[in-house]
C-alpha cells in the first residue's frame, strides 16, 4: 500500500510538471493553431540558465529561476516575431519551422552549455516522511506545489484579466477579435512567450530533481504534445487533468507493468484518444 | 535537367580534387564519443590525446615523421562509430585506430577492422566478446568485464562480507554483459542477489528503487555509465535505500566527473567506485609523468581515467609501428603480438592465446575507491589499500 | 464621416471590388445593398481593415485608414456586427459584452456601457451568466450588436443584419438601431433584404459585381424601377 | 534537349565508381540512401503538404524486418527487403488511416509519436534488437564490394524516381498537387482528398521502408539510429534545402548536403546546427528552396 501511495505520489509530482508544459502548448496551439516543437528545448533551457545564473553568476536560487524563466520569455517573443508570424495560415510551414528550430537550439544547448547534465542548487534538502508510509523528497514536494501554484496562477490569468478574456477570444475567432479591437498580433506574440516561459518553468523547477541535458529535449516536447492532444487541443482544463493522468499511469505502468516501457504507456493514450476521442478529453469535438 | 548534369559534375570534380596529397605526417584514428550522452568522455580522451602526442612527438615520433591524431566522433552511437571507422580507414588512410570507450560501439568498429584489416586497439570498452571473437587485428588495452568483476568486484563483495546483492545495470552490451558475468560469480558464491534493468540514459529511478528496497540489499553494484548514476545515487538517497546499502559505480568515471558532487550532494558520501587510478597509487614511473605532466598542461588533477587509458593506447600504438619500422597492417599486428611497453598502469603484454577473452588482451590492475569525507580513499585490493571500507551507522 | 474613394479589392487573383467609392456621414443611417456574391462582405471587411485594397483610399473620421491594422481603426470608434454575428460561443454573455469594450478607452466606462446595452436589449440581462452559444438567433445577434456597442462607437457597422431572423426580431432590432440613430449613432448597413432595410434607412448604394450602379436617398431607391425588380421581386 | 540531359546524368551516375575511391563512394551511396528518402518524404509533404515526422520511422521498419528476417530466419535480403516494403507501407496505411483525416497538426504529432514508440519497441527488445547496441546483420552480397552496393542503389534509385514521376505525372499526380493547393476546390471538384492524401502517405511510407531495408543491409548494421529524428531531420533538411515541391529539389538536397557533410565533418559537432541554420533561413526566405532561387535567378535574366 505505501509502496502504490509512493507511486502515485510521483505521478503527481511528474503530472503537475507535466501540466505546466502542456499548459504552454495548449495556449500557443489554441490561439494560433501553431504547434512548437521547440517546446522540450525551452524547457532545458529554462533548467540550465536557471542553473548558469545560481552556480555560475551566483545569484540566489529562486531568483535565478525567476530570471531564466524571464530570459526564454523574451526568446519566445522574438522567435514568435521572427520565424512565426510569417507562418500565419500555413500550418506546414510552421510545423517545419518550429521542428527545424528545436533542432537548432538543441544543437546550440550543446555548444553552449556542453553535454554535461546539470543540477541547479535545490531549495530544500531532505526528505520527508509522509504519514508515516514512505519517505519522499523535499525538493519533490516544492516542485508539487510549485507546480500547482502555476497552474492557478495561469488559470487566473486566462479566466479572470483582459489579455485571458483576449485569449480565449481570439482562439475562439481570430478575425472577430480583431473587429473588437483586440491586437491579435500582439496577444499571440505575448502567448507565445507566455507558452515557452510555462515550458522554462517546468524545467527549471524540475532541474534540481532530474537535471536537465540537451539531449532530452524531444521527450519533454513529446510528452507536453501527448498531454495536449489527450486533454484536447487548445483546452487548459484538458491540459491539467491529462497531465496529471499522464504522470500517474507512467508512474503506475512502470511500477506494475514493465519499467521499460514507462513512456510508451503516453503514446499508447495518444494512439487511442486518437481513434476513439479525436478532440481529447475537454476538447471541441471536430 | 542542364543544371542538374552541371551540379554533378561540380561535384564529382570537387571530390576527386579533395584525396589526400602524400602525408608527411603519421596519422593514428581515434574514435570515441564527443557528441551525444557521454560526450565526457571525448573531452577526456582529447586531453590524453595532447598529452600523448606531446611526449610521442617530443622523443621523436614514429619513423622519424611527427604523429598526428584524427578524433573521429562516434556520438556513442554504434552505426556513427562503425562509420566513422570506415572514414578513418577509407579517407584518412590510417594504419591503426585506437580508442573506444562503449561497447556497443566497439562491437560495431571491430567488424570493420576486420573487413579492412586495421589494427585497433581498444582501451576503455568493457564488453568481453570484444576479444573473444579473437579477430586478429583486435587488441584490448583496457578491462574487460569478465576481469574486472572476476578479480575485482566479486572478490570484494565475498571479501567484504556482504550477504545480499543487488544489481541495477543499464541496457547497453557492457551493462548486460557486466551484469550476466556478475550474476555468474555470485551464483558460483552462493551469495543471493536481485537483477534490475534500467534505461540508458533514464533520470527518475523512484520506482526502481522502491522495488529494490523491499530487497533489503547490503551492496548496489550499479552498472549504469554517465550522470544517470548520479541520479540513481541521490535518488537511492532520498527513499532511504542508501548509504544502509552502499552503491558501487561499475564504471567509474561518473564518480569522478566535476558535475558528480553538485548532482548527488551529500549522497556522494561512503560511494564506491572502481578506477584504475588513484593519486596516491602510482605502479609505473610513467604513471608519475603522466599526473605531472597533466597538472602542468591543464592545471588541474586529472579526474576521469580515461584520459590516462587513451594515453597508453596511443604510446602502445607508436611504439607497435616504431617497432615494426612501417605502416604495414601485419607488420603492426606483429609487432603488437611482441609489445612489452611500460604504460602508466604497468607493463602491457597481450594474451596470445586463442579461444577466450584474454586473446589479444591486458588487463591493467583496478582498483576500489570509497569516498570517505570527499575524499578518494581505495579499499580494495588490500595491496594497495589507502584506508579501510566505510560501512554506514 | 467615413468616406470609401475609387477602391480595388483583390481576393487572390480576382478582382472582387471595382473602383468602388461611397460616403457616410455623420448621423446618417446607409444602407449598401446588393445580392449573394455583389462583394459586399469583401466592403464590408475592407473598411475594418481585414483587407487591404490594392487602389483606392479609405478615410475615416478625416484619417486615412486604409492600411491600418483592423484593432486601431476600431479602436478609433467604428464597431461592427459581422454577418453570422459571430458571438464567441464558449463565452457567456457577460464576458462577450466585456470582449465589446477590449479597447482602452471604453474599459473605463464598461459599467456603463453594459447598463445601456442591457437597458436596449433587456434579454441580455435575463442572460448575463447563460454562455452565449446556446442563445437563440435573435438573442444572439442582439448580443452582437450590444457587444459593438460596448465600445461606445461613433459608427457602427452591420453585414446582413436580419439574415435568418424571424420577423418580429428583426423588427425589434431595427426599432433598436433606430433609436439609436436618434441619440447620434451613425449606421452602415449591408443588407440583401431590400426593402425593410430602405425603410429603415436615409441614403443607399446598390452594389453589384462589385461595382456601385445605383445611389440616392433610400425613398427614391424603394421607388426605382431596377431596384424593384432586383431587390423587391417586383 | 531534356532527354540529352538526362543521358547525361545517367553517364555520370555509372561513370561514378571508377572515379572515387572507397571513400567516396561510400558518400555516393549514402546520398543515394538519401535521394529515395528525400523523394519520397517530399511526396507527402511536398506534393500533399502532410508534414510526416515517421519518415525516419518507416526506414527502420524496412531495415529491421529485413534484417532480422536474415538473421533469425535466414531470408534473403533481397526478399526481406520487400517484406520491409510491404510492412512499412501497410504500417503507413494503418497510421495514415488514424490521422490522415484529421491532417496537419493532428499527423504530425501522430507520426511523432510512432517513430517514438518504434525507437521505444526497438530499444527495449533487447533480445531480439539488440536495442541501442545494433545488430549486425548481413550484407546483400556475399563478397563485400562498394561498387556493387552502388550499382544497387544507383538502380533502385532511378526505378524509384521514374516511378515517381509517373505518378505524380498521372491523374494521381494531379489530384496530390490539386489537394495541395486548395484542398476546398479539390473537393468540390469531386477528388477525394482523404484517399488522395492517404495514398500518398502509404505510397510514400514504403518507400522509406524500402530504402531503409536497403541501407541497413548495405552498413550491416542496423540501430535504432535509422528511425531517429535526428534522422528525420536530416531528411527534412534535404528537402527543404533542395526545394520541397519540386521533384528535382530534394535530390539536389540530398546529394548536396550529404556530400557537404563530408566537407564540414572537422567541424564535427556544428554540422547538424549548421544544417538547421541553413534549413532554417531557406524554409524562412526561400520557402522553395535552392531549386526555387535558381528559377527565379534564372528567370530574371
Amino acid at each position: 500500500m505505501s509502496e502504490f501511495l509512493m507511486f502515485l505520489t510521483n505521478g503527481l509530482v511528474m503530472g503537475g510538471i507535466n501540466a505546466i508544459s502542456a499548459l504552454g502548448v495548449s495556449l500557443v496551439v489554441g490561439i494560433m493553431r501553431v504547434i512548437n516543437f521547440a517546446h522540450g528545448e525551452m524547457y532545458i533551457f529554462g533548467g540550465y540558465l536557471s542553473y548558469q545564473l545560481a552556480v555560475g553568476a551566483g545569484i540566489p536560487p529562486v531568483l535565478s529561476m525567476l530570471c531564466s524563466v524571464a530570459a526564454v520569455f523574451l526568446g519566445g517573443l522574438a522567435i514568435e516575431k521572427w520565424l512565426i508570424r510569417p507562418t500565419y495560415g500555413d500550418e506546414m510551414y510552421s510545423l517545419i519551422i518550429t521542428f527545424i528550430l528545436s533542432i537548432i537550439l538543441q544543437n546550440a544547448a550543446l555548444l553552449i552549455f556542453g553535454p554535461y547534465p546539470v543540477k541547479p542548487p535545490s531549495l530544500v534538502f531532505g526528505a520527508t516522511n509522509i504519514f508515516g508510509l514512505f519517505h519522499y523528497g523535499n525538493q519533490r514536494l516544492l516542485s508539487l506545489a510549485l507546480a500547482a501554484g502555476i497552474i492557478g496562477a495561469i488559470m487566473y490569468l486566462v479566466r479572470r484579466t483582459w489579455f485571458g478574456k483576449s485569449v480565449r477570444a481570439i482562439s475562439q475567432d481570430r478575425e472577430m477579435a480583431a473587429m473588437l479591437g483586440v491586437d491579435h498580433l500582439k496577444v499571440n506574440m505575448i502567448s507565445f512567450g507566455l507558452g515557452c516561459a510555462l515550458a522554462a518553468s517546468a524545467g527549471a523547477i524540475i532541474a534540481p530533481i532530474f537535471p536537465v541535458t540537451p539531449s532530452g529535449s524531444g521527450a519533454v516536447s513529446l510528452t507536453a504534445f501527448v498531454v495536449v492532444v489527450l486533454g484536447g487541443m487548445g483546452s487548459l482544463k484538458g491540459c491539467i487533468a491529462g497531465g496529471v493522468i499522464l504522470g500517474v499511469l507512467e508512474n503506475l505502468g512502470a511500477a506494475y507493468i514493465s519499467t521499460d516501457y514507462r513512456h510508451i504507456f503516453g503514446f499508447i493514450i495518444l494512439i487511442g484518444v486518437l481513434v476513439l476521442r479525436p478532440w481529447g478529453l475537454f476538447g471541441k469535438r471536430i | 535537367m542542364r543544371k542538374l548534369v552541371g551540379v554533378l559534375l561540380g561535384f564529382l570534380v570537387l571530390v576527386w580534387a579533395s584525396d589526400p596529397w602524400a602525408a608527411d605526417t603519421i596519422k593514428i584514428g581515434v574514435v570515441g564519443p564527443r557528441t551525444g550522452p557521454a560526450a565526457a568522455t571525448g573531452k577526456a580522451f582529447e586531453e590524453g590525446i595532447a598529452l600523448a602526442l606531446d611526449h610521442i612527438n617530443a622523443s621523436g615520433g614514429v619513423l622519424g615523421k611527427q604523429v598526428e591524431v584524427v578524433f573521429e566522433d562516434t556520438g556513442g552511437v554504434p552505426e556513427k562509430a562503425a562509420s566513422g571507422f570506415e572514414k578513418l580507414v577509407t579517407r584518412d588512410q590510417v594504419p591503426i585506430v585506437v580508442g573506444e570507450s562503449h561497447s556497443s560501439s566497439a562491437l560495431a568498429e571491430i567488424e570493420v577492422a576486420n573487413r579492412y584489416k586495421v589494427p585497433f586497439i581498444i582501451c576503455e570498452a568493457w564488453h568481453d566478446d570484444i576479444t573473444k571473437k579473437n579477430y586478429k587485428w583486435v587488441f584490448r588495452a583496457g578491462p574487460a568485464n569478465s576481469g574486472v568483476v572476476d578479480f575485482y568486484i566479486a572478490p570484494f563483495v565475498k571479501d567484504m562480507g556482504f550477504k545480499k546483492v543487488a544489481i541495477v545495470r543499464e541496457n547497453s552490451d557492457w551493462g548486460v554483459g557486466i551484469a550476466e558475468r556478475t550474476e555468474y560469480n555470485l551464483t558460483k558464491m552462493n551469495i543471493p542477489f536481485v537483477t534490475l534493468k534500467v534505461e540508458r540514459e533514464a533520470k527518475d529511478f523512484y520506482t526502481e528503487l522502491t522495488k529494490l528496497k523491499a530487497e533489503n540489499p547490503e551492496i548496489i553494484l550499479a552498472y549504469i555509465y554517465g550522470t544517470g548514476l548520479h541520479f540513481f545515487l541521490a535518488q537511492a538517497h532520498e527513499v532511504g535505500l542508501a548509504p544502509k546499502a552502499l552503491v558501487l559505480d561499475g564504471a567509474g568515471p561518473p564518480s569522478l566527473w566535476e558535475s558528480f558532487w553538485k548532482n548527488v550532494g551529500d549522497a556522494g558520501e561512503l560511494e564506491l567506485f572502481i578506477s584504475s587510478m588513484h593519486q596516491d597509487v602510482h605502479l609505473t614511473p610513467t604513471s608519475r609523468k603522466f599526473w605531472d605532466d597533466y597538472k602542468k598542461k591543464f592545471g588541474k588533477d586529472p579526474s576521469d581515467y580515461k584520459t590516462r587509458s587513451i594515453y597508453n593506447v596511443l604510446l602502445i600504438a607508436a611504439d607497435a609501428i616504431n617497432r615494426a619500422k612501417s605502416t604495414n597492417n601485419e607488420a603492426i599486428v606483429d609487432a603488437l603480438e611482441k609489445t612489452e611497453l611500460e604504460v602508466t598502469t604497468g607493463v602491457v603484454k597481450f594474451g596470445l592465446n586463442p579461444g577466450s577473452y584474454e586473446y589479444h588482451q591486458w588487463m591493467p590492475p583496478m582498483l576500489v575507491v570509497q569516498w570517505q569525507n570527499k575524499k578518494q580513499v581505495v579499499v580494495y585490493p588490500k595491496e594497495a589499500a589507502t584506508g579501510v571500507l566505510v560501512r554506514a551507522k | 464621416m467615413l468616406e470609401v474613394r475609387d477602391v480595388d479589392v483583390f481576393r487572390g487573383e480576382a478582382q472582387v471590388l471595382w473602383k468602388v467609392s461611397m460616403e457616410v456621414m455623420r448621423g446618417e443611417i446607409v444602407t449598401v445593398l446588393g445580392a449573394n456574391g455583389a462583394g459586399k462582405t469583401t466592403l464590408f471587411e475592407t473598411i475594418l481593415g481585414l483587407h487591404h485594397p490594392e487602389g483606392g483610399k479609405i478615410q475615416f473620421l478625416g484619417q486615412d485608414i486604409t492600411r491600418e491594422p483592423t484593432y486601431r481603426i476600431v479602436r478609433m470608434g467604428m464597431a461592427c456586427v459581422p454577418e453570422g454575428r459571430r458571438i464567441f460561443p464558449e463565452m457567456t454573455v457577460q464576458e462577450n459584452l466585456e470582449m465589446g469594450a477590449y479597447a482602452p478607452a471604453a474599459r473605463r466606462a464598461m459599467r456603463e456601457s453594459m447598463d445601456w446595452v442591457m437597458d436596449l436589449f433587456p434579454v441580455l440581462r435575463e442572460r448575463k451568466h447563460q454562455v452565449a452559444g446556446t442563445m437563440s438567433g435573435g438573442q444572439q445577434q442582439m448580443l452582437a450588436i450590444g457587444r459593438a456597442l460596448m465600445s461606445r462607437p461613433s459608427m457602427l457597422l452591420v453585414d446582413e443584419l436580419s439574415l435568418g431572423l424571424a420577423p418580429v426580431v428583426t423588427n425589434e432590432i431595427y426599432s433598436a438601431i433606430r433609436k439609436l440613430n436618434s441619440q447620434g449613432m451613425t449606421v452602415l448597413l449591408i443588407e440583401q433584404n431590400a426593402a425593410r432595410t430602405l425603410r429603415n434607412s436615409h441614403r443607399g448604394y446598390v452594389l453589384e459585381t462589385g461595382r456601385i450602379v445605383l445611389q440616392g436617398p433610400s425613398t427614391d431607391l424603394l421607388h426605382n424601377d431596377h431596384v424593384k425588380k432586383a431587390y423587391l421581386g417586383g | 534537349m531534356k532527354r540529352a540531359g538526362l543521358a547525361g546524368v545517367f553517364l555520370i551516375a555509372i561513370l561514378v565508381p571508377f572515379f572515387l575511391n572507397q571513400y567516396w563512394l561510400h558518400v555516393a551511396i549514402i546520398s543515394l540512401f538519401y535521394v529515395m528518402m528525400a523523394s519520397s518524404w517530399n511526396l507527402i509533404a511536398g506534393y500533399t503538404g502532410q508534414v510526416s515526422f515517421a519518415h525516419a520511422a518507416f526506414a527502420g521498419v524496412g531495415a529491421y524486418t529485413s534484417g532480422m528476417l536474415a538473421l533469425y530466419g535466414g531470408v534473403h535480403p533481397a526478399l526481406g527487403i520487400i517484406a520491409g516494403t510491404l510492412l512499412a507501407g501497410v504500417l503507413g496505411l494503418g497510421l495514415g488511416g488514424l490521422c490522415i483525416r484529421m491532417g496537419g497538426i493532428y499527423l504530425s504529432l501522430t507520426t511523432l509519436g510512432f517513430s517514438e514508440i518504434l525507437r521505444i519497441i526497438i530499444t527495449n527488445e533487447e533480445q531480439w534488437t539488440r536495442g541501442t547496441m545494433g545488430l549486425q546483420i548481413p550484407g546483400v552480397f556475399s563478397v563485400y564490394s562498394k561498387t556493387h552496393y552502388y550499382f544497387l542503389f544507383l538502380a533502385v534509385t532511378l526505378a524509384f524516381l521514374v516511378l515517381m514521376r509517373r505518378l505524380l505525372n498521372s491523374d494521381t499526380g494531379l489530384a496530390f498537387r490539386a489537394v495541395l493547393n486548395d484542398e476546398l476546390a479539390a473537393s468540390t471538384s469531386g477528388i477525394d482528398t482523404v484517399r488522395v492524401r492517404l495514398m500518398a502517405f502509404t505510397s510514400s511510407s514504403a518507400m522509406a521502408g524500402l530504402a531503409g531495408g536497403l541501407y541497413g543491409h548495405y552498413l550491416m548494421l542496423i540501430t535504432p539510429d535509422i528511425p531517429s529524428l535526428g534522422q528525420m531531420f536530416l531528411v527534412l533538411a534535404m528537402a527543404v534545402i533542395g526545394g520541397m515541391g519540386s521533384f528535382a529539389g530534394p535530390i539536389i538536397g540530398a546529394i548536396a548536403l550529404e556530400f557537404l557533410s563530408e566537407y564540414i565533418r572537422i567541424y564535427g559537432e556544428y554540422h547538424l546546427l549548421l544544417f538547421g541554420l541553413v534549413a532554417l533561413v531557406i524554409a524562412r526566405f526561400a520557402p522553395s528552396g535552392m531549386v526555387g532561387l535558381w528559377e527565379k535567378i534564372w528567370r530574371r535574366r
